[in-house]
């Protein structure tokens, strides 16, 4: 049953749109049926081939995974279902075939690297998906597209290189690919300085993937230039699973095994993490385009997921887990209302969007609420996230009070920054006299206001994201008992 | 002995990939990269991975190669002089290469046999596999069947390259010149490559479809003779002209070959599950485990040699179609 | 005995190289990567012979297959830019 | 005293065969302009590969083996001149002219590199 | 018997001066076709690591000869790995080289800080 989604997401040739919204719907049922199993109980394991596990390939859903792959699909069924005006907009006709099955594939691939449990096959996966992710940005209208894409794309190799360089070392050193393996085999080797750089060759190289601080410059750029609806898609949730691989990386295969691994993080990817909500949260202050400013923006949060797990704590686990699923709630939304917003504007610098409320009021109100959530405002998503984020910043101790400052601060950079593109769209001039309704196309619309409910309600009534979320820390904190 | 000539061969390779960096003529580097994958294959020979130097041969010498080159007659030749800025990279990169071979010193010496890789999986593979499946050729029968889901995994990267190439060459190219004929003309007024050329796509061709059905017994397999059989029918294009070999195989029988690959190797999964197994589990598919297994791997190595050679194939004609327009 | 020619041939190959890096001009490039190609085939079927395992002739059977689609395509890309220069001048 | 025959004449095939190639590597590096190396290349090339494969031939004797060395000594024989031929008129056809004179007078330069 | 023991690390040490030679190529060339071919090269030198780790001494390539009994066969496991790579490399090759076309075709110029300054 678990293989399910994956064969079903790469068989269709993707030919229209209607089937590849059919088949990311599919997927995402079956992703919800695979929560609700794993929320009842037990990891769902599956062997391919039939072989057993450290011979052959072996697919694992825990709870962890269960949550990103909820993400992964949500966000790919729901930016497809919302897809076809913009997309008929941003793409020539012929082309579009072509386009929807290498969106397919990018979410197949992305849905393949969330349940494996092999390391190479993680590799294969990140490949097919971040392939088949340059295509899609490649597809952009404007010709920075182009050099946007090869920059990702030299970053993104390089980065899944160096991934397979590490998996390579610890292969060398261990004998087997199989994650789970790998991580009772470690205890037996001696020489620990391959293993070492191995698990520095994997975070490097996962780091550039994820666009974690210094090496996120691929990341503006690349999301500014694509087709909106793939910015959207993308933005939820590309970043989001080579985090959590990272995560998973970090926590099942080395914490148990190193020395010193805590400090790996409280060293190294702490301080990287407070830099990159701070940067890029001033950068985005003064950042004059709506679609580069909200990028920039997803450095920052991207910062706020690794803060929680660097933590090494179950209360900053959960507050990671959690904030994947709810930033991918507040920036597909963003996203999706700037998709709104494009079919009337075709420049998205923020001077340009004067007035824009009053010909698109909905449009705009759905942008407020998931801006609102992305600040943290109570009653939002994103409140919950920042919320459970303080609180494990409070246990670490006194450094605890500096973090609980560097999360404020950002988020009253947040609240500029949102605040500046609210008052262009409520309050700036209209650079046109005519302001009558025009709104987007209803299709896209509705599922706009959806995601934006869904903030709300996520918000009022966070349950089950954050059963799922307290569930994926225990299980991965108990890899390092 | 044999390991002499591989630090001979190794050094040869560092030296080649010095000179492709320092070299400012991207043609000149365009060369020397071939060079650096026949030393590259070479080595895996001598290092006992058959299958591996065959596939790099393959796609080092032949596929890349052109590639590289039809993507050179598309763009500049030289490379422009920039200064600055090579300091910095040149610490960055020397920092890492001393963190590698810092890493080494703890690393088994080569061709240990005690190395913790020969310990674990590896001797199952070897002891199991003629019982399981019964065929000489280990490689192979982990790659299409031990791990025939990366091996999926990996015919789907080739499908997201193809249609990738074709999504981003497919636009129509600023100004079309009315002349093609013209310039798709190939190698047509050398009459000796010619015939010498011809009298050997059918061999290649043959030569593909041999090691695609002996890659159970030797080194070989589909992806190896998608490679061979796609090289033989690039060798057509230069001979004849790319619009005689498009003749010879059209665009649509290509993505023809592309899908029908996938989807074979999808569907015998597919299959697998429904006669009752677990995906990709071909023990299922005959009353005889091992029979199954062997049918198994013939089935999708065809589909993977369909895959390959139909999206190499389209990949070069997206290129080779943008050079006869310039 | 096979040692020796393989030593030979491996010498070659360094001779190749050197003259691949020294140019002067493609073409001589070109031929050394000829040369190279060739010397690659008869190291390769000779190691075959001196492991003992000579099933693995197919890998130098791909190579003196392979080599030449190497060598025409660069010269195709030679006769198309001379010819694109040609048309160039002309006009 | 057959085996032995064969052996020893193998054994000569392959030294041969040895020493041609390294001529030619001499040849392609030390001669002084692209006509003359591409000379010294292309004939020993032909040369040592009849000589080793036939060596080789006779080491392996009547089987699967001698067929595959069969094919590719065939091959190797069919492109080697097919590719110095189609390479030494693409060199004549881009102006690169074997002249007597040039060759004199570059000699010395080109022989340094 | 020591030199032969250090020069059992020989393949590390060309795998790691590879490596970084194709990284330096990736990094300081402002050519996009010189970026892409240290790219090919840097992920040929990871090859190379993975097939040095399969080897064993007096092993033989891992096809099972009948009738010969106490052969050693190198490991096969890394060679199926990168043979996945090695297809994965070609395909990122390929289209690298198809975006590097267009954007010669939209901007008229491969060099990195040209493209830069036009916008």
């Amino acid at each position: 049953m678990l293989s399910a989604p994956l064969i079903i997401l790469l068989q269709p040739r993707g030919l229209a749109w209607a089937g590849a919204t059919a088949v990311a719907l599919l997927s995402f049922a079956i992703a919800v049926a695979l929560t609700i199993a794993v929320l009842g109980g037990q990891t769902q394991v599956y062997a391919m081939g039939g072989w057993p596990a450290p011979y052959g390939i072996e697919l694992a859903v825990d709870s962890f995974s269960a949550l990103v792959l909820l993400v992964v699909t949500g966000a790919g069924a729901g930016a497809l279902l919302a897809a076809r005006p913009s997309i008929d907009q941003q793409i020539e006709h012929q082309r579009q075939p072509l386009f929807y099955s290498a969106w397919l594939l990018a979410m197949s691939g992305l849905a393949g690297i969330v349940v494996a449990a092999d390391a190479f096959n993680i590799f294969v996966f990140m490949e097919i998906s971040s392939l088949a992710s340059y295509v899609l940005i490649a597809g952009g209208p404007d010709r920075r597209a182009l050099p946007a894409v090869f920059k990702y794309l030299i970053m993104g190799t390089i980065g899944a290189t160096f991934y397979l360089i590490g998996v390579g070392l610890i292969y060398m050193m261990t004998g087997t690919l199989n994650l789970a393996d790998m991580e009772a085999r470690l205890g037996d080797v001696t020489e620990l300085n391959p293993i070492l750089v191995a698990a520095g060759f994997i975070t490097i190289g996962l780091a550039l993937k994820a666009a974690v601080f210094p090496l996120h410059v691929w990341l503006p750029n690349a999301y500014t230039q694509a087709p909106h609806m793939i910015t959207v898609f993308l933005a939820a949730c590309a970043t989001k699973v080579a985090i959590y691989v990272l995560i998973r990386f970090d926590y099942m295969v080395f914490q148990a095994k190193l020395d010193d691994h805590e400090a790996q993080f409280a060293l190294f990817l702490m301080p990287l993490a407070i830099l990159g909500i701070l940067v890029a949260s001033a950068v985005a202050m003064f950042e004059g385009h709506l679609k580069r400013l909200l990028a920039t923006s997803s450095v920052a949060q991207i910062g706020y997921i690794l803060l929680g797990a660097s933590f090494v704590s179950e209360s900053g686990l959960a507050a990671s887990a959690m904030h994947i699923f709810n930033h991918a709630l507040a920036k597909g939304g963003l996203f999706l209302a700037v998709a709104c917003l494009a079919f009337h504007y075709s420049d998205l610098r923020l001077d340009q969007l004067g007035g824009a409320a009053k010909r698109m009021p909905f449009t705009c109100a759905a942008l407020v609420v998931c801006g609102f959530s992305l600040i943290g405002i109570p009653g939002t998503a994103g409140f919950i996230s920042k919320w459970l984020l303080i609180t494990a910043a409070l246990e670490t101790g006194p450094m605890g009070w500096l973090l609980v400052a560097v999360i404020l601060v950002s988020s009253l950079m947040a609240v500029v920054y949102i605040w500046r593109i609210v008052e262009k769209l409520y309050f700036g001039a209209p650079d046109q006299d005519d302001i009558a309704v025009s709104e987007a196309p209803l299709q896209l619309l509705l599922v706009t206001w959806l995601v934006a409910l869904l903030n709300i309600g996520f918000g009022l009534f966070p349950t089950v994201p954050l059963t799922l979320a307290n569930a994926s820390a225990t299980v991965l904190m108990g890899y390092s008992g | 002995m044999i390991f002499v000539f591989a630090l001979f061969l190794l050094t040869l390779l560092v030296i080649t990939a010095i000179a492709i960096v320092r070299s400012e003529n991207l043609f000149v580097s365009v060369m020397l990269t071939s060079i650096f994958s026949l030393l590259m294959a070479a080595n895996f020979f001598i290092l006992d991975a058959a299958d591996v130097a065959l596939t790099e041969a393959a796609v080092g010498a032949g596929i890349t190669t052109v590639i590289f080159l039809s993507a050179l007659a598309l763009t500049a030749e030289r490379e422009k002089r920039r200064a600055g800025g090579q300091l910095v990279a040149l610490g960055a990169v020397g920092i890492l290469a001393a963190l590698i071979i810092y890493a080494t010193f703890d690393k088994p010496r080569l061709g240990d046999p005690e190395a913790p890789v020969h310990q674990h999986v590896a001797p199952w593979y070897l002891e199991k596999t003629p019982e399981y499946i019964d065929i000489p050729n280990v490689v192979t029968a982990i790659l299409s069947s031990y791990r025939g889901y990366d091996t999926l995994g990996e015919v789907f990267v080739v499908f997201t390259a193809c249609i990738g190439v074709l999504f981003i060459l497919g636009v129509k190219p600023p100004e079309q010149p009315a002349d093609r004929t013209a310039e798709s003309g190939g190698l047509r007024h050398h009459l000796i490559p010619q015939v010498v050329g011809r009298l050997l796509v059918p061999f290649i061709v043959l030569f593909g479809l041999y090691t695609q059905f002996h890659g159970e017994y030797g080194p070989g397999g589909g992806f190896q003779a998608g490679a061979i059989i796609a090289t033989g029918v690039i060798l057509y294009a230069l001979l004849e002209g790319e619009g005689e070999a498009l003749r010879a195989v059209p665009r649509s029988v290509l993505l023809g070959l592309v899908v029908g690959g996938a989807l074979l190797f999808g569907g015998v999964g597919i299959v697998c599950m429904l006669m009752g197994g677990a995906f990709l589990d071909y023990s299922v598919l005959s009353a005889d485990p091992v029979w199954g297994q062997q049918l198994g791997i013939i089935i999708i190595e065809a589909g993977v040699g369909m895959a390959v050679c139909g999206a190499l194939l389209s990949i070069f004609h997206a290129f080779a179609a943008r050079q006869s327009q310039p | 005995m096979y040692i020796v020619v393989s030593i030979a041939i491996l010498i070659t190959m360094v001779l190749a190289l050197v003259r691949a890096l020294m140019g002067p001009s493609v073409y001589d490039r070109v031929l050394a990567v000829n040369v190279f190609g060739t010397k690659t085939v008869l190291l390769l079927a000779v190691i075959a012979f001196l492991y003992g395992r000579p099933d693995f002739l197919d890998l130098a059977l791909a190579y003196a297959l392979i080599n030449m689609v190497g060598i025409l395509a660069v010269l195709e890309f030679f006769q198309n830019r001379s010819r694109l220069s040609q048309g160039a001048d002309s006009d | 005293m057959i085996d032995i025959a064969i052996d020893i004449v193998s054994w000569v095939l392959l030294t041969l065969g040895g020493a041609c190639v390294l001529i030619g590597g001499v040849g392609a590096l030390r001669l002084p302009n692209f006509y003359t190396r591409i000379h010294a290349a292309s004939l020993t090339d032909t040369m040592a590969t009849i000589l080793i494969f036939v060596g080789m031939m006779l080491q392996a004797g009547l089987s699967l083996a001698t067929l595959k060395l069969a094919a590719i000594m065939l091959f190797l024989l069919l492109t080697g001149p097919t590719a110095t031929y189609a390479l030494a008129n693409a060199a004549l056809l881009s102006g690169l002219k074997p002249d007597a004179d040039t060759i004199v007078g570059k000699n010395r330069a080109d022989a340094r590199g | 018997m020591k030199l032969l023991e250090l020069l059992g690390y020989f393949n590390y040490w060309v795998f790691a001066i590879t490596l970084v030679i194709g990284l330096y190529a990736v990094i300081s060339k402002a050519n996009l076709i010189k970026k892409l071919i240290g790219l090919s090269i840097f992920q040929s030198a990871v090859f190379l690591m993975y097939i040095t780790m399969d080897k064993v001494e007096g092993g033989t390539a891992p096809i099972i000869q009948a009738g010969v009994e106490d052969q050693i066969y190198s490991n096969p496991l890394p060679q199926v790995l990168i043979l996945t790579a090695i297809v994965v490399g070609v395909s990122t090759l390929a289209l690298g080289l198809a975006i590097v076309v267009r954007i010669n075709e939209r901007y008229g110029t491969i060099e990195e800080h040209e493209i830069l300054d036009a916008d």
